[in-house]
């Protein structure tokens, strides 16, 4: 699932575009001292035939939908973490580009979802200690299910997170992962099927192949866990600075974290709707309770006038809106204008 | 969508990217900042700004128009796209049902507007991305991201994806076809063939990746992609960046469509 | 058997990009014909050889496969009645061995094993690659590809074949091998190639396309000894022809 | 100039699957020669070519190139030396379009602006494709990618020609251009093709390889025209001299 710029707040987007570019910076620095320039061509082709692979749908037994390869792990195992994590920001800056899958301010929340938990985390903590260096097929096929597992459900988690800390959407954080996670524990058995297949596949088919691409391979084993959850930690620290910041700048972005630190009471539940069901849902779920991600303010009752925040109220809403309709109805025009002059030069 | 009418859409978007207009003309460089300045201001409005927005679509217009794309490709395109953000956006209205104001009779919840705002949002980042891809070849965005700054292998490898992108699409392509030419009926569709399918290309996509690797050794490569594709800011680029600023400045920090309505509300009466 | 006939009736097909590849293809070809299409590189023949089994459809004009306009839906039914051979051997090959690419077609059509590798063997013999059964596609030279890209499409038994190139990377032998099992290959078929020498050998008729046109249609023996007409299509005498 | 020599001593290369593509290749080819390497599909012509500039070192024996062993060390410097085209044309255009592929290799060379212009005008030229200049390679039709591939070997003005099939998807008159081109290039050259009527007329000597050894090795005239050998061979002789 691709996040999408619609649901970003500028400080969630910013924060995980500067954690990409160090991230993907870093890898480059790694790749440019220790491998030679063969992979590079790899890596591109690598790029496009995950691309081309993902236009190849299958149909998932018994559900007669279709699913496709992401291709995060594949990348890991086979390219090894640094030129992976690349490849895959590569392949998401495409699809950014070409399909508008997510968009480009999601680039770096993307790149972080898709690409580091799969390369950096997953990879050297998961993977590699359960293939061990036995490579039977029963054990990749283990590795590849519980490695594309937990990368999907790392992922899905993080977009959960983004789009929270974003405040853009109402959904209540309970809710919301009871929506992506299972879906991604679906995503994520298949992908994993699929990986192994493929590696069992390119193992039997050409077993040297994967030893020389393992050569490829810096520091296979000396991604040191320290390192992973130091830069793990400093970018969370960023990340939190950055929010706190941004949250007490900014506080229609936020009003959950004002919440929070204002305390200012419980929040009265919804009486209509299913949000009381999502309501009890959260409550049974949710590891953050507190984490309503409702606006102050609504303690008002219905029926009562309109609470004063969010700055919204009826005078200036009509206003606002027929100056919209006028706006756009000024921009169509333009538009057509152009055109239409264009097409008198032409 | 099939899949190959996703391999045709890139090749349009590809396509358009080689028109010769004044918005092609911009240097890649310029285009991305702005663009991505665009993105930022607009997703900095707060959830529940709606009027605030519809201003904004004057960019993407203007790109539109004056890049000659056509409006109904990438108005296609945005449908398509994945509806992630609508998805989600789509629980607001029913889990925010406070009524923030009545408009001819109809009571609105702030979960409506928010709703909205998500929309226009949506609707105004992912036209953005794609008019820069329409307008700048995408060897040009990447070429702009060298210079921008970004790592050189990532732009190297970035560009090689780029060019076997269309190679490989077609070589899946093509296999697939081979095997519904050969196959009869729905068998072949499963994963035990589509692994199969798949092994078979990657196996391809890394011996070809061994054979153009030569075939750039046997050309002097050293590492680095060059071009021959001189990019220069000119006084035009900085008019069309400094303009754009200026109008993203201009209608984030002043209130123009609810300035409109109102006046329009004081002529009416 | 009126499934043997091919007709092409003012087809035209744009490329996505624009580039007109065909500008109003029209001929028939009637059962047991076998033609030959030459001219110049991009002058539309691959193309052409698309629109066969319906991989490319026209963007106007019509193409009929016996009694049947060739369409969204009765291509795949109209598929198997045509075999072809493109132009990449690659493109053709994507079963992990010889043997499995080879018998893909006919187990797909439902034979039994003894009858499957019975075609499989045949279709192998004809083009020298019995050895080869074992082996992986990708590690076979790109002559060999082909002529496992043949084998592959004969072993279905097609009633009209369509070959792209289909000696271009192929040895002089095995050319000739081809040569002779064209010759022995009944139905209709249409051979798109370079190699006039291969076409004025199994073809009794020549459509010559230039830039997306019919120029020239009539027997082989003819058009192919005709200099200027050629020359005229980036063409030239077949070597057979030139003499020393 | 002793750097437009080549020197193969007893190479044997055996693929990573066991199979013994080269078993013990000796020749000498000496400054202005051109040689044609020919032989049945699968006898280890591609693999030969592949030697020529180290994209594939030689699992026993050596290849010298000038007064150069190849080696892993050495093959970055010689590499400049020895152009190489290969039989895929989409392996070797890499780049997003036609000019900035031909134009690669003299930009890497360090060539200012104004001469890499000259390069790719002039070689593409040979090719008679200037008009695709700006085309991005995955819309050209084979032919011209092959065209294009040539050209992008021909812009770095190389001490050494290598070519694998490189008439295999030309149209006759490009074919023709292409041998005028050969003709004209007077340094060291080295072909590998199925076109023995193309290797009778650029090259004056001939290698004869047969299941990874030189089974032949003489004036081509003599070679190609002594049919018993040939036949041995999987080939036949060259169409301009089998006449009607
Ligand atoms: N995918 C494509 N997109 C756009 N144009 C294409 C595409 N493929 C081919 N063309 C163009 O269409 C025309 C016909 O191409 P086609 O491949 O049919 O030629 P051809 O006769 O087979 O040539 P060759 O002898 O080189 O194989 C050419 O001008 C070519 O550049
Ligand atoms: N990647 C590979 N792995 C294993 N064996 C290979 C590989 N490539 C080629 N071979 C084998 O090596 C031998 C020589 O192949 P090569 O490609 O050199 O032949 P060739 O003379 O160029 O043939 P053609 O005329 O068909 O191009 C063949 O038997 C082939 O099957
Ligand atoms: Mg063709
Ligand atoms: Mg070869």
């Amino acid at each position: 699932m691709h996040m999408a710029d619609a649901l970003l707040s500028p400080a969630v987007g910013t924060t995980l575009w500067a954690g990409t570019a160090a991230v993907t910076s870093y890898a480059s620095k790694k790749l440019k001292r220790e491998i030679d320039d063969r992979t590079i061509p790899l890596m591109g082709v690598l790029g496009a035939f995950i691309f081309a692979a993902q236009m190849i749908n299958f149909t998932i037994p018994g559900t007669g939908s279709s699913g496709h390869l992401g291709g995060g792990m594949i990348l890991a195992i086979i390219l090894g973490p640094h030129a992976a994590i690349l490849v895959i920001a590569s392949v998401l800056t495409v699809q950014a580009l070409f399909f508008a899958d997510g968009g480009l301010l999601a680039l770096g929340c993307n790149i972080w979802n898709l690409g580091f938990y799969p390369c950096y985390l997953v990879y050297p903590l998961l993977y590699k200690p359960l293939v061990g260096n036995s490579q039977k097929p029963g054990r990749i096929l283990v590795a590849s299910l519980v490695s594309a597992v937990t990368a999907l459900q790392l992922g899905a988690f993080s977009v959960v997170l983004e789009t929270l800390l974003s405040g853009k959407s109402e959904l209540p954080f309970g809710a919301f992962l009871l929506l992506m996670q299972p879906i991604h524990l679906a995503i994520g058995i298949i992908e994993g099927l699929v990986t192994a297949g493929i590696i069992n596949y390119v193992r039997s088919a050409r077993p040297e192949l994967l030893e020389t691409m393992a050569a490829l391979r810096p520091l296979d084993a000396s991604i040191s866990l320290k390192k992973i959850m130091a830069t793990f930690i400093v970018l969370a620290v960023i990340t939190g600075g950055a929010l706190s910041w941004f949250a007490s700048t900014h506080p229609d972005g936020l009003e959950w974290s004002i919440e929070k630190v204002t305390g200012k009471g419980e929040l009265p539940e919804q009486e209509n709707g299913i949000a009381p069901v999502l309501k009890g849902i959260q409550e049974k779920t949710a590891f953050l309770p507190d984490y309503g991600f409702k606006p102050a303010g609504n303690d008002a009752k219905e029926g009562e006038a309109p609470p004063v925040w969010p700055g919204i109220e009826a005078g200036t809403s009509v206003a606002g809106l027929i100056g919209a309709v006028i706006v756009l109805g000024m921009i169509v025009l333009i538009g057509m204008g152009i055109r239409s002059f264009r097409r008198g030069c032409t | 969508m099939t899949f190959s009418d996703h391999y045709f859409d890139i090749d349009r978007l590809d396509r358009l990217s080689r028109k010769e207009t004044f918005v092609h003309r911009l240097d890649p460089r310029v285009k991305t900042i702005a663009t991505m300045l665009f993105l930022i201001t607009v997703i900095s409005f707060p959830k529940y700004e709606v009027a605030a927005l519809v201003p904004f679509f004057l960019f993407p217009v203007l790109m539109l128009t004056l890049g000659d794309i056509p409006a109904g490709f990438i108005a296609g395109k945005i449908l398509l796209v994945s509806p992630f953000a609508i998805l989600i956006g789509l629980f607001n209205p029913f889990l925010d049902t406070r009524i923030v104001a009545v408009v001819a009779g109809l009571p609105v919840s702030a979960g409506i507007l928010s709703f909205l705002s998500i929309l226009l949002k949506f609707v105004l980042t992912i036209s953005a991305a794609l008019l820069l891809i329409a307008t700048t070849s995408f060897p040009g965005v990447c070429h702009a991201l060298r210079q921008l700054g970004f790592p050189a292998i990532f732009v190297s490898q970035l560009l090689l994806l780029y060019r076997y992108l269309f190679v490989l699409l077609e070589e899946a392509m093509r296999i697939v076809r081979a095997r519904d030419m050969r196959s009869s009926g729905a068998r072949g569709a499963g994963v035990r063939v589509f692994v199969r399918l798949v092994g078979v290309l990657f196996l391809r996509a890394v011996d070809r990746a061994e054979r153009i690797y030569h075939a750039m050794l046997s050309r002097g490569f050293q590492g680095d992609l060059p071009t021959l594709r001189p990019s220069r800011v000119t006084a035009v680029d900085l008019a069309f960046l400094a303009a754009t600023i200026a109008f993203l400045a201009g209608f984030r920090f002043s209130q123009v469509a609810e300035g409109i309505g109102r006046s329009a509300q004081e002529l009416l009466r | 058997m009126s499934h043997h006939i091919i007709e092409f009736r003012d087809v035209c097909f744009r490329y996505p990009d624009g580039t007109e590849a065909l500008k109003g293809i029209s001929f028939r070809i009637t059962h047991g014909e076998s033609v030959g299409v030459v001219g110049a590189n991009g002058s539309g023949k691959s193309t052409l050889i698309r629109h066969m089994n319906g991989c490319l459809l026209p963007t106007s004009g019509t193409v009929n496969i016996g009694d049947f306009p060739l369409t969204v839906k009765t291509r795949r039914e109209l598929r198997r009645k045509v075999g072809i051979v493109f132009q990449d051997p690659d493109d053709q090959l994507f079963m992990p061995t010889v043997f499995d690419d080879v018998a893909f077609g006919p187990l797909n059509l439902g034979m039994d094993e003894a009858c499957v590798r019975e075609k499989v063997r045949g279709a192998l013999d004809v083009v020298h690659c019995l050895d080869l059964q074992d082996k992986p596609p990708h590690r076979l030279s790109l002559g060999q590809k082909s002529a496992v890209a043949i084998a592959s499409v004969m072993a279905m038994d097609p009633d009209i074949l369509a070959m792209d190139e289909p000696a271009a990377n192929l040895d002089p032998r095995s050319r000739r091998s081809l040569i002779a099992f064209l010759k022995t290959f009944k139905h209709s078929k249409m051979i798109a190639s370079h190699d006039l020498d291969l076409i004025l050998d199994v073809c009794e008729r020549c459509i010559v396309i230039g830039d997306g046109r019919v120029v020239a249609d009539g027997p082989s023996a003819e058009l192919l000894s005709n200099r200027t007409m050629l020359e005229e299509n980036s063409l030239e005498l077949p070597l057979s022809l030139q003499g020393r």
